[in-house]
């Protein structure tokens, strides 16, 4: 349930937005939702529902989902990262704050936890689409 | 792409009515100490309190009150647990006994999350314990939460102080909200931090010896809450603060 | 683009046959005082010693030493200059007074810069004076410098032992050469960290006892020398440094 | 002159992408230069002079230049900073590491020292070109 916070964060954001290019109306969200963090997409769009203003009355939201990219410091080795192999706990830990990661997950190459998250961390507010 | 959870962040301090972040450029002055024992001492006057532990590092309040076995509920983001009747909130949650070696990139991005998904309530007030440093942590909390205030705490040694002066220096000029300073694990009687701090037109606070029954309290708040430490806290801190 | 910097690091360690950070997960435990004592004593052996303080934000070894209006020379780099017999650098010769308040990617990438340009010549040691934590330099150092070795620091305290029992195992766990632990400050008797250091099956150096005289030989190399501290590090932890 | 060292840097590093590519000759080496950092070319032309091996016998080294850009974290202004408004120590501890410049630059509109450098930091070895 902690995705509605993020939710919000999104809804807030997008206001702001859709206030300083003049919006009356936001069409279309699309969010980009990072594998690493394994957020429920359908709380995330329950959350929206509850959430909404007047300005998303009519709006479309779309999830897009994005891989989780790593990449070592230490021995430049790039690698798409797979959450089954995590327990649940760390699963779960990772869940709320992504960066946990570096006390769980190690460079399959090097062991090294000095790595980049390249892409596929948190939430994204990809695109919105409004009319004036 | 835009990054939202800055947006949100204003939100989640609303009902809160002050932020203080008990701070030094220096490790090992006694920031975590401090913050906690501000932190419990308040909540016994009745007030609504909450403490978040920043130091993701080395972490230390959970430590200091003993916390165990607790972990936050989720409910529309995270629910701080109720611990020692402070809404208390701290990475170890979700790092355990690991060590987390974070770039600073990585402690902003944590930052971040934990202040856009962590639902405070309504406070009186929120204590933060923060890392040393002037880094990554003292700079997202300045732009991110407008109302914050500094308590920062230096000991005796110069080699705290001269760091310190620094950082008033700079809070200055960023036009921050300085509370004062404190004067930690003070030894001698030489009162040359107090006429620096003065001269730089800073608040000193209170100062507090250097007590030797404190590290006997760790994992015990009851104990913590009796010692000499506390009590200055209590008598020469927590008004100056205006609480 | 590439950044050329890191390339060239190796050959700037090349003439150094050892490199030994002083560290800790936690703040203000005497990483500073232990860095420059070892630095200091082992240049009165003869030993060609290089210090290389890299807490940015919290400089400490200039005013344990005293250094003043000292520049490094440019010649093919930079050549640190000598102080007390020390191959020495500092970011002080270039932010002076003034707060740096630099988040992790700047710290980052002033080491780099430093790490690239100082021409350290023939060492046989350089000591590393390490800012607190397991953040950027620690994990850049790491990286780019294969030979270091790291002396770990702790107090008595289960807020600064705590941190380094994880520091320890991270270390192990990335094979990087720890020479042991010193506990410092130790103000009681108890034999705790000796013990908990010893079961995770690293070596214990030695352990120093608060000394009140410390703080008055700071800005004097010749007190610092003659106080107990520096006597204990001269006898126990030099020699088992393999000095 | 301690733009020699950053200039072995650069040898160095064009060195070891050779032997990766198995290069047997560079014709050609593209270097950007921060503002910021305000290194002098002639320097390091120089030092490239003294310092090419083999490799470089028959090498073009160019030199190009980058405005410093700087971007505050703080209100998000962006500006080219420009180095006329530095005394000369300051422009000097600049040169040597262009990090400091924290300790002495503010945002022209918000006075905070919480910018980013986004372009125009140091050396950067933008492209070499050879013959196998
Ligand atoms: N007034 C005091 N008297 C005795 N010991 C103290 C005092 N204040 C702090 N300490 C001890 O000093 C060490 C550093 O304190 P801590 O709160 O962890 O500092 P910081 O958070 O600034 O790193 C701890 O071991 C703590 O128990
Ligand atoms: N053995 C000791 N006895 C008394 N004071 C000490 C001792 N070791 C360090 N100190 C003091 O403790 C403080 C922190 O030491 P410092 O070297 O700056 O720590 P760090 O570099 O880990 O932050 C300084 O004021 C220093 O003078
Ligand atoms: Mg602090
Ligand atoms: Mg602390
Ligand atoms: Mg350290
Ligand atoms: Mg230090
Ligand atoms: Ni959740
Ligand atoms: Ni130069
Ligand atoms: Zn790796
Ligand atoms: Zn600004």
């Amino acid at each position: 349930m902690h995705e509605w916070a993020l939710a919000e964060a999104v809804i807030v954001a997008a206001s702001k937005i859709a206030a300083k290019e003049n919006l009356k109306e936001i069409t279309e969200v699309i969010i980009k939702v990072g594998e690493l963090q394994q957020v429920e997409e359908e709380i995330i769009l329950f959350g929206f529902k509850q959430l909404k203003t007047d300005l998303f009355k009519a709006t479309k939201f779309h999830i897009l989902k994005a891989k989780t990219k790593l990449k070592c410091h230490n021995c430049a080795t790039t690698w798409d990262f797979k959450k089954e192999n995590l327990d649940e706990t760390t699963a779960e830990s990772i869940h709320f704050v992504p960066e946990v990661a570096h006390a769980y997950v190690k460079c399959p190459k090097c062991g090294s936890p000095d790595f980049e998250i390249v892409e596929g961390r948190g939430i994204w507010l990809e695109k919105i689409k409004g009319v004036k | 792409m835009i990054d939202p959870r800055s947006s949100v962040i204003v939100k989640r301090f609303k009902n809160i009515k002050r932020v203080v972040a008990v701070s030094s450029g220096k490790g090992g002055v006694g920031k975590s100490m401090i913050a906690t024992t501000i932190a419990l001492k308040m909540a016994k006057k009745g007030l609504k309190v909450g403490l978040f532990d920043l130091d993701f590092t080395s972490p230390s309040t959970h430590l200091i009150m003993g916390v165990k076995n607790i972990q936050p509920e989720e409910e529309k983001g995270i629910v701080p647990p109720c611990v020692n009747e402070l809404a208390y909130m701290s990475l170890v949650f979700y790092s355990g006994e690991l060590a987390t070696p974070l770039r600073g990139v990585d402690i902003s991005n944590a930052l971040l999350e934990l202040l856009s998904v962590t639902q405070w309530g309504d406070l009186d007030i929120l204590i933060l314990d923060m890392p040393p440093g002037l880094g990554d942590v003292m700079l997202d909390l300045i732009k991110l939460v407008k109302k914050i205030e500094f308590v920062i705490v230096t000991t005796s040694s110069q080699l705290a102080f001269q760091t310190v002066k620094k950082q008033l220096k700079l809070l200055r000029e960023l036009k921050v909200k300085t509370i004062g300073v404190v004067e930690n694990m003070k030894i001698s009687r030489i009162q040359l931090i107090q006429n620096e701090t003065e001269k730089l037109g800073f608040v000193y606070l209170t100062n507090i010896p250097y007590d030797k029954t404190l590290e006997d309290s760790i994992g015990d708040c009851e104990k913590l809450l009796a010692t000499n430490f506390a009590k200055i806290i209590d008598e020469n801190l927590i008004k100056k603060m205006g609480m």
